[in-house]
């Protein structure tokens, strides 16, 4: 027992990352090893710098909050779908759940507060949603999922707390974010909030990489009937994630209700679930990474498609369809491919172990 | 009294329209293995077809409908020469996403024909109608009915009756050993994705008149279409047909009894809680494994 | 005249090979017994001569080489398969089957009617409209002979009929294979020996995807090389 | 340790398994045999509760309800499968650690709040999986992906899988399958050691000869039905098993 407690006391203080045991009979499996946390730690810094500099100029550092706003929904649909193996065509439902539970209460109740009662909400709905269609596999999942979507929606639109039907949903004047006192009122201000926020949803993020879960989330995604038989219950893993990559889709929400200062329901339907999907799947599906780096690059590219704005949905659905047919690893699989290859590593076979 | 007529009558429209796509995906399925989520981008695609041949080209209506059924079955045979071979292994989860994506690419070529805004299609009764029970009944939702009860006719004789419709039951039910038969499978696959195609743009056609034009009118109606394939349990018609009328009453009945803002949360609400309760559909049927 | 021709057959599912350079050849008539144990590649055999599985080495069907050729094309030349397991289709009736079987006539037509079918297999004459999936093993069996017989096959392969069938519906069904072997040239895959010797004058036998013995069934007479296949090579006679 | 009474199994119009009753003592070694169709995997298949069955089955003494993998397997029976059913995407070290009677702490809250605690469970489910690694000879490749191993290496993988959840029976669907005879052998040595470390075996296969060889018991199917029972000498004399595979 002594033996154990030392190595796992050494393995637990792995805050400092880079600190890499030899590869002795205790050594956790690879995954524990990656210097997850230090890719974090140099994205934040990275996005930082590059922000810094443009918190002035309104326009640009409002399409950067659109990108970190958007990447915890992205990063949540990584959970849900690619570890999950769940299709959730509800994640922009769900951000609409947040955005409006949070710009309702919040006038009351303060930010911090709403949001809270936002993400709960969101989580209660998440799991029952899982619950519900626990049976459904693939596409009757997919298809159940939109059918909540659209309810949602005509929720939104309809409901007199939601200033429906007469208000079309439309909700104006949210306070920004304000934190114990703390205001955010500025675009540039909102900026660093986001990038917190997307921060503290990184790091909760590796530590469920770093963890059984996401070993048994993959492992029911190939083949359930061979976890059922080896203990572990195929539904558990993947009603789990979805409920966590639904609860950041609606933290995703409430961050764009108080970011924006408007919502309407149009910003929560079923097609913008399918532009997630695509900004996943484009960023390369097979890593965390994949969900920010698709967010970024498909708030950026509207900006280039400015001058030709009604081909946007064309060029959105060509793209998608490009993305699964032709290169399903997406950006950041092409990228981990390379760095493969630059590393020499002849003897890894396929994909590398895991990706950073 | 009159009022239930006429909420049964728009009911069953709503139920004939869904059915037709329904059965256009249900049919694909069963022949090719192959889910095909862009129904909604054709059953658009048919109907803004019948629009440009009635108002821009001037042809008679008549003639623009069937020209666009024509249309859409060849856009079907061009899918399925583009689409079939690549998405024909692959899982079916990807098989939905980027036939899915497939449907928006159209609702984009549609917004470049014409633009966003919502247009209307002329029916060929115009806005006549006949009083039924007291109820006065659109002539179009009759010719809406009878069309799709000829389509469902025609379709169960040719499944159960022909060789061919045997052969399609064959392929859905073990694909190998249907091949060991002879079955000629790549041209049973252009024809099934020709008539799935003409069937939604029929149903574009008649949704047409009955709900305003717009790029992404077949969305919802393809979602019901599903819905009533899952409560069809993806079998034999007279589930599915069952299904697609039970959605349709129930967003009219919802509507007309409870609140027409509302409406359509009814229908969603009846497909989300059969699919959570009984997955394998309300008429039992062949849902195959593989889904 | 050889009526098909397999020469250098090698098949592989990932890393296992399940045929190793096999040679076989089939004249225009009479019955061939492929034997060996579980797993030696009898079934895999017939899959890669019917298009099933990809292949190397040479398959010639009456003068025309088969590599590249889809199983539907196969069948149409009328060189029918009847699959491991019967796999008749479940969700049509009896006659159903019996009619798509009809398909690989292509248009060469031709072919047993459903009549001489049921006459062949009396039962079936009782349940032309059952649903497949509620047949027995036995009859399971005799639609999916019939199913091939409908489309005049001019070369049918059967793999394992007998498989979970009892003794006596085991005997009707070969009785009916007796005949058909009269007519029409049979590729028998079969691990119940001694039913395969009544209907077949050819053999192979066949262990870890080679053939350890091609000749006359009479060369099995003594049953140890049979012996040696299906349970493996006894410590006494273990050989290199 | 294992209960088996009147297990029988349906398909269709197809009776698969026909009122089977079979037990096993701990450590016990028992072969199943069979020729094709005789309902020897389905007969695994039922007790490890994937294919829909009546009958009864107790494991340590304790009722299990069949038709319930999670449950039989919390009651200690773990298989392998007739084709090697392993995780591609995963590590060899983390397909094994997929298996166990009870998994605590593997979802959210222990990846967070409990984390500590999680990471000992973890600690201590590498060393069991390392372990059963080295004892099948796969130690070296613990931290290669499972993708890249050959045929006989996913089947050592998928027995390692078993060993390392704390079983108190395997079941084994023809593990011999695909394997030449030195494979076989090597396979043969693996199976005595296991059992050897007081865990029963259930091995349904073809090749007798080594079966013969480890077996404390051999039991025959012939169509759904057990036709003969006894110690491996004795059975594959008998006139009714030779019969049941060469055909009357």
């Amino acid at each position: 027992m002594r033996r154990v407690l030392a190595s796992e006391r050494d393995q637990s203080a792995g805050a400092k990352p880079g600190h890499r045991r030899g590869k002795s009979a205790g050594a956790l499996p690879p995954v524990y090893r990656r210097r997850h946390y230090l890719t974090v730690v140099a994205f934040l810094v990275v996005i930082a710098l590059i922000g810094a500099g443009n918190t002035e100029n309104m326009y640009q550092i409002s399409v950067f909050n659109n990108a970190l706003t958007i990447s915890v929904a992205t990063v949540g649909l990584y959970f849900a779908y690619q570890l999950g193996g769940m299709f959730a065509f509800s994640q922009a439902a769900f951000m609409g759940i947040g955005a409006y539970t949070s710009a309702i209460l919040s006038p009351d109740y303060g930010f911090v507060f709403s949001a809270g009662v936002a993400l709960i909400v969101a989580a209660v709905l998440s799991y029952g949603l899982a619950f519900l269609l626990r049976n459904a596999k693939h596409m009757y999942f997919a298809i159940g999922a939109m059918a909540f979507a659209e309810i949602v929606v005509l929720v939104l639109r309809n409901w007199e707390v939601t200033a429906g039907p007469t208000g079309g949903g439309n909700l104006y004047g949210i306070a920004p974010p304000s934190v114990a006192g703390y205001e955010f009122p500025l675009p540039g201000d909102i900026f660093w909030f986001l990038l917190a926020v997307l921060g503290v949803v990184l790091l909760l993020s590796v530590l469920l990489e770093r963890s059984p879960l996401r070993r048994h989330s993959l492992a029911v995604k190939a083949i359930p009937q061979v976890t059922e038989s080896n203990g572990i219950d195929p539904r558990r893993s993947a009603m789990t994630l979805f409920t966590y990559g639904s609860t950041l889709g609606a933290l995703a929400g409430v961050l764009q209700a108080h970011s924006l200062g408007t919502i309407a329901p149009e910003s929560f339907e079923v097609g913008v679930s399918i532009n997630l999907f695509l900004m996943l799947l484009l960023g390369g599906a097979g890593s965390l990474w994949g969900g920010v780096a698709g967010a970024f690059f498909l708030t950026w590219l509207p900006e280039f498609l400015r001058p030709v704005k009604e081909y946007e949905t064309v060029v959105y659905s060509l793209l998608l369809l490009a993305v699964i047919v032709l290169f399903p690893n997406g950006i950041v699989g092409a990228i981990s491919w390379l760095a493969e290859k630059a590393r020499g590593w002849t003897g890894r076979k396929g994909k590398a172990a895991n990706h950073a | 009294m009159s009022n239930f007529v006429a909420l049964l009558f728009s009911g069953l429209t709503l139920g004939a329209i869904y059915t037709l796509v329904s059965l256009g995906i249900v049919i694909l399925y069963k022949a090719t293995g192959i889910v095909n989520a862009a129904q909604f981008g054709l059953v658009g695609l048919g109907a803004y077809i019948a629009f440009w041949a009635s108002t821009d080209a001037g042809m008679p209506l008549l003639v623009s409908y069937l020209l666009s059924i024509v249309v859409m079955a060849l856009v079907g045979v061009g899918l399925e020469r583009l689409t079939y071979a690549p998405l024909r292994t692959r899982p079916v989860d990807s098989v939905f996403l980027s036939t899915l994506a497939g449907g928006f690419a159209f609702v984009g070529l549609i917004v470049l024909w014409y633009d966003a805004e919502p247009r209307s299609l002329r029916s060929l009764f115009g806005l006549d109608t006949v009083t039924i029970l007291g109820a006065p009944v659109p002539k179009h939702s009759l010719f809406v009915i009878v069309v799709c009860a000829i389509a469902v006719a025609a379709l169960s004789w040719a499944f159960n009756r022909t060789d061919m419709g045997r052969q399609v039951r064959a392929l859905a039910f073990d694909r190998d050993a249907a091949r060991l038969q002879g079955i000629a499978v790549n041209r049973l696959s252009i024809i099934t994705f020709a008539l799935a195609s003409a069937m939604a743009g029929l149903a574009g056609i008649l949704l047409g008149p009955v709900a305003a034009l717009t790029p992404e009118m077949g969305l919802s109606p393809m979602l019901f279409a599903f819905g009533a394939a899952i409560i069809g349990g993806f079998g034999r018609f007279g589930g599915v047909v069952a299904g697609a009328v039970l959605l349709g009453l129930a967003e009219q009945f919802g509507g007309g009894y409870i609140s027409t803002n509302w409406r359509e949360i009814f229908p969603f609400a009846v497909m989300l809680l059969i699919i959570a309760f009984r997955p394998e559909g309300l008429f039992g049927g062949e849902a195959s494994a593989r889904l | 005249m050889t009526m098909l021709s397999i020469s250098g057959l090698r098949v592989q599912y990932g890393n296992t090979v399940a045929v190793d350079g096999l040679d076989l050849p089939m004249a225009a008539s009479g019955a061939l017994a492929l034997l060996g144990a579980n797993g030696a590649g009898k079934s895999s055999t017939l899959k890669a001569v019917s298009g099933l599985v990809p292949y190397e080495g040479e398959i010639v069907f009456d003068g025309v080489s088969l590599r590249g050729m889809s199983p539907e094309r196969i069948a149409r030349l009328g060189l029918i398969h009847v699959p491991e397991g019967r796999r008749l289709f479940g969700n049509l009736t009896v006659l159903e089957n019996l009619r798509v079987g009809m398909t690989a006539r292509g248009r060469r037509g031709g072919g047993y009617s459903i009549g001489d079918v049921f006459d062949l297999f009396p039962a079936l004459r009782e349940i032309p409209g059952q649903m497949a999936w509620t047949l027995s093993g036995g009859q399971q069996q005799m639609v999916s002979i019939g199913r091939a017989l409908v489309g005049n096959p001019r070369l049918i392969m059967l793999d394992e009929p007998s498989l979970g069938l009892s003794p006596l519906v085991s005997q009707t069904v070969y009785e009916a294979l007796r005949q058909i072997a009269a007519q029409t040239p049979v590729l028998l895959v079969e691990q119940n020996f001694s039913a395969a010797l009544r209907i077949c004058d050819q053999a192979v036998v066949l262990a870890n995807g080679r053939s350890v013995y091609t000749g006359d069934v009479a060369g099995l007479e003594d049953g140890q090389l049979l012996q040696n296949a299906y349970f493996g090579p006894s410590e006494s006679s273990a050989k290199s | 340790m294992l209960e088996a009474k009147d297990i029988r199994v349906k398909f269709g119009g197809n009776t698969a398994v026909d009122g089977v009753t079979l037990s096993l003592d701990e450590g016990q070694v028992v072969g199943i045999v069979g020729p094709n169709g005789s309902g020897k995997t389905s007969f695994l298949n039922a007790i490890c509760g994937i294919v829909p069955a009546t009958g009864s089955l107790t494991l340590r003494g304790r009722q299990v309800p069949l038709g319930r993998p999670l449950k039989v397997r919390a009651a200690g029976l773990s298989r392998t499968f007739q084709t090697p059913q392993v995780f591609e995407d995963l590590t060899c070290v983390e397909n094994v650690m997929l298996s166990d009677e009870r998994f605590r702490r593997t979802g959210f809250l222990g990846a967070t709040l409990a984390r500590r605690a999680m990471l000992r469970d973890e600690h201590e489910r590498t060393e069991r999986a390392l372990r059963a690694l080295a004892t099948v000879g796969l130690a070296a490749l613990r931290d290669q992906l499972a993708e890249g191993l050959a045929y006989g290496q996913a089947r050592y993988l998928e027995i390692a899988r078993a060993l390392a959840g704390r079983p108190a029976v395997i079941a084994l669907d023809e593990p011999s399958a695909g394997l030449n005879a030195e494979e076989t052998k090597r396979l043969a040595d693996l199976l005595r050691s296991v059992s050897e470390e007081g865990v029963s075996l259930l091995i349904v296969d073809h090749k007798i000869e080594y079966l013969s060889r480890i077996c404390d018991r051999i039991d025959v199917l012939e169509l759904g039905r057990l036709i003969a029972s006894g110690p491996p000498e004795r059975v594959f004399k008998d006139p009714a098993v030779i019969e049941a595979y060469l055909g009357t």
